[in-house]
């Protein structure tokens, strides 16, 4: 991960760290703290903890986003600190709706530099966005909104299983993966396992990234905790709701980075300060589904 | 018998659905009252998550949208740009549920920011999904606490729009969807006639006085209003033994 | 099928049996000719032998195609006797490209009324066809072409297998049948196997169509021969090899009709006049592959 | 040693790829000529079929580009819509090969109608991906077999932009893929030098008489006309033995 991260990122870039909900790679983001890297203009439909971390951290000058929270829980407090009247130093805020922010992804996967959605009549959004656009439909004359094609500089793939050379399968949600990975100009793929290519081909409708996509692969199980792999760990929802108290206060959240992000060296010892009890605790119950039949 | 204002809300939100509905669930109360009318009228309802989970039957009552817990035995799981694309935008989703910080008369709803766009007192999670949704969903409902902070005479920004927002109505904007129906609260129940906000039902217990007081601008009041039933204990039952039994969101 | 035909279908209409290659659903069109419909505008990228059967029957108005030949053998000779200056009887045509046509369904199964693509600068199509016109970008100022969008009365997908309520799963080639589906005012799906819903439900990622956008499900195994199923059935391209001989020539093209669909009351006496060799040349050998962990 | 044209089109047609590059493949000629710089100089070749399989390593000589063959073992199975349009409009298609019913010196190629567009005389399949390859494929490669029907001064229908068409160039046209850039014929081998058809290449034992008899316009030469190296023994057995045992596509 450490080389990965260090030869793919620069200051100033624009990157994504995908996954909804599921498939988070903190992994990732806590190398790119360790590293310092600054002035990044990070990207995700939810900017999650680990954006906030980010944010914390000092890395991102700029956040691109649909919906800044802790879901379910409350706020993101490193971003509020920097986006409130009261706040004395601030980042700057580009923001859509989730559905904008999926047809910036598919602008930029498909190679058009905008995507027509039916969307933001009515609402502040396209005011407080001059990105937001409108084009005319040649057959009825509508009215449609627009957004711009995203071309980050560098996405953070989380998958189950991948090959040596970048195939990845995905299972479980999938939210925009697919479309950053495509619409990126570099990929990282970060897998919890890396397969032989046979397992690849032996179902091949589960491969969500190409390998011919991917620039560098990383095996980093556990790599999404807090969030989860499906098949493989739980979110770690208990840890959501503590995040409450530990982000709120500008100390506890830099005694937390110190020890957790800068206390480590890479993931392995990250996962053992969290100890073997938690693991235990996410450690996903099996449930297995059948395979199909690719004869003829 | 004694119940809480939540649980009020999620059996009242409970009976705006039919069996066989294709829902567009939220988390909370929205969630708690799809997965009562499953247990009750509606056992065939189709719950779908802007996450991509269609047709889901949770395990545990999810903390997040993404919840793995909505993963496991759902009908089907598809990438978020066919959720937005082929099932929201395309006019399948025939119910939406929607909350916010605030709302006005009209039904528009602010999840953006308390005060100034550019320099806000309070800066909100934003749009995720709420925005598309008030537009195409068939049928829209809203759950919200009612209190003069999030009943408005304004709100500081239209994330989601209503029956009328920036000096149009849905007509004129040409909004697809339905827009707010039925506004459910902890003290009653608004009907949204003429695209605006009137107290239709009040709660057993809740004084009119209460209502008008906890509203931001003079509600208007309908003329038939009528008392909403109090759930039956063995209602109570399902919400607190099974639906909800950490009480996450069932105060 | 006989039933879910007749009362989804009447003269006039606007139809797809959709399908590239795989999963083309000659059962579906064999009825339809069986049931006699007229005047219907046939769509499909790939008319294949189906739509040359159903045009050759006169149940066709209009064609709507972005390649129309054998693949690999010859032309379709029932659309060139009705296509060509020497011909006495035309249908209309209506002509893309492949990429236009799949265009088409994702604005359908959308909700736009247009798709916006890089495409036709310099080629005598859009010329050919006015309904294909011009958008400009409102960021770069950059002409793209679109296609209008394609709401086809019924689309009949076939699939491997499928629960009662119409939760369709398909792997292999999955051609446009997701958008074809989601463009569709009615639905019928064709499987091979009929399965318990918690078949279904035991691996969601393969889901292409959900039951609530169904309106028909029909259990007919082998209803794609002279196509094929992946993982049931191959491609019988022997079948595809004769049928140039057998089309070239109007007798021997009503002689086959009259076997293999006037002559049968459905597929199953379809495939006793096939015969058991055929079926066992074509049987699929199996090719397993391994499930994957849902749990949490 | 004896050979027939189409095994040398196919040979000189594999030395066109790259190893690892990523191929939109079509059927027949240019089938055979990835397969056989996959057993070559080229093991790491991706071939992408318009059919939705990526990475593809078919057993037995695809019959349509849909064959069950291409999907068993592939590295991924992808909708249309996606290789339309996240691989080809995206750009990531590096090579693509095309042939026709007609082919003009600007490498312009007819596969729609002989003959009047509204009253043909031959009514052809039409563009099929050809259309979106032409105008995307970061290098296109012709395969045609040269005589005056197939190789005209005017294409009757401009199915797919070559280099020059209706009047512009694809710079003026803003095509993102290189055009045509080398046709591979029965007779020789052209390079299109400023956008124009030029032969630089011809086989052993074809006569310039022959080449220039058999185009429909007065061919270009180069100055330094080179004769093709012949397919080795080793290239011929790999063809007839392995690759197209059933001579489906090498006559």
């Amino acid at each position: 991960m450490r080389e990965a991260i260090s030869s793919s990122l620069k200051n100033g870039d624009q990157i994504v760290i995908e996954g909804f909900t599921h498939l988070i790679c903190f992994a990732a983001g806590h190398e790119i703290i360790r590293q310092g890297f600054k002035d990044l203009t990070a990207i995700r439909l939810t900017p999650d903890l680990v954006y906030d971390q980010l944010i914390e951290a000092g890395c991102v000058k700029k956040l691109v986003f649909s919906w800044a929270g802790n879901p379910g829980v409350g706020s993101l407090h490193a971003l509020r600190r920097r986006s409130e009247a009261k706040s004395t130093e601030r980042i700057e805020l580009e923001e859509y709706s989730h559905f904008g922010m999926v047809a910036r992804f598919l602008a930029g996967s498909s190679g058009l530099p905008f995507w027509p959605l039916s969307n933001y009549k009515g609402s502040d959004l396209a005011k407080a966005n001059p990105l937001i656009r409108e084009i005319v439909c040649p057959y009825t004359g509508e009215n449609f909104s627009t957004v711009p094609a995203l071309n980050p500089d560098l996405a953070i793939i989380h998958c189950q299983r991948a090959d040596k050379d970048g195939n990845a399968q995905v299972w479980g949600l999938m939210g925009t993966q697919k479309e950053a990975a495509f619409a990126a100009k570099k990929v990282i793929v970060v897998a919890e396992e890396i397969v032989d290519t046979h397992v690849i081909r032996k179902d091949p409708n589960r491969t969500l990234v190409p390998g011919f996509r991917v620039n560098h692969v990383v095996h980093e199980p556990w790599g999404c905790h807090p969030s989860y792999t499906q098949g493989f760990y739980d979110r770690d929802n208990d840890f959501y709701v503590q995040w409450e108290e530990i982000s709120r206060d500008t100390k506890t959240y830099k005694n937390y980075l110190d020890e957790f992000v800068f206390g480590v060296r890479d993931r392995k010892e990250y996962l053992q300060k969290l100890g073997e009890k938690t693991l235990a605790r996410l450690k996903a119950k099996s449930r297995m589904c059948e395979g199909v039949d690719y004869g003829f | 018998m004694d119940f809480s204002s939540s649980e009020l809300m999620a059996y009242r939100a409970s009976l705006e659905l039919k069996d066989a509905d294709v829902v567009f669930v939220g988390i909370g109360l929205p969630n708690l009252a799809c997965n009562l009318a499953r247990e009750t009228h509606a056992p065939n309802l189709c719950l779908i998550y802007e996450s991509g989970a269609v047709g889901a039957v949770p395990e545990r009552l999810p903390v997040s949208i993404g919840d793995p817990a909505l993963v496991t035995d759902s009908l089907a799981i598809v990438g978020m740009a066919d959720i937005f694309q082929s099932y929201l935008q395309r006019g399948f989703i025939e119910v939406g549920f929607l909350g916010g910080a605030q709302v006005d008369r009209w039904g528009n709803i602010n999840t953006t920011v308390i005060g100034d766009y550019k320099n806000p007192k309070v800066r909100l999670p934003g749009s995720g999904g709420a925005c598309e949704i008030a537009i195409h969903a068939r049928k829209l409902f809203l759950v919200m606490k009612m209190n003069p902070k999030s009943f408005v005479e304004k709100c500081d920004f239209i994330t989601s729009p209503g029956n009328r927002s920036n000096g149009k109505t849905r007509k004129e904007w040409g909004l697809p969807g339905s827009g707010p129906l039925t506004a459910i609260t902890d003290l009653g129940v608004c009907t949204f006639i003429d695209g605006e906000m009137t107290l239709t039902e009040t709660y057993p217990g809740v004084s009119l006085e209460k209502i008008k007081t906890s509203c931001g601008w003079p509600l208007k009041i309908a003329s038939d209003l009528k008392t909403c039933p109090p759930p039956s204990p063995a209602i109570l039952k399902l919400l607190r033994e099974k639906l909800d039994p950490q009480k996450l969101f069932l105060g």
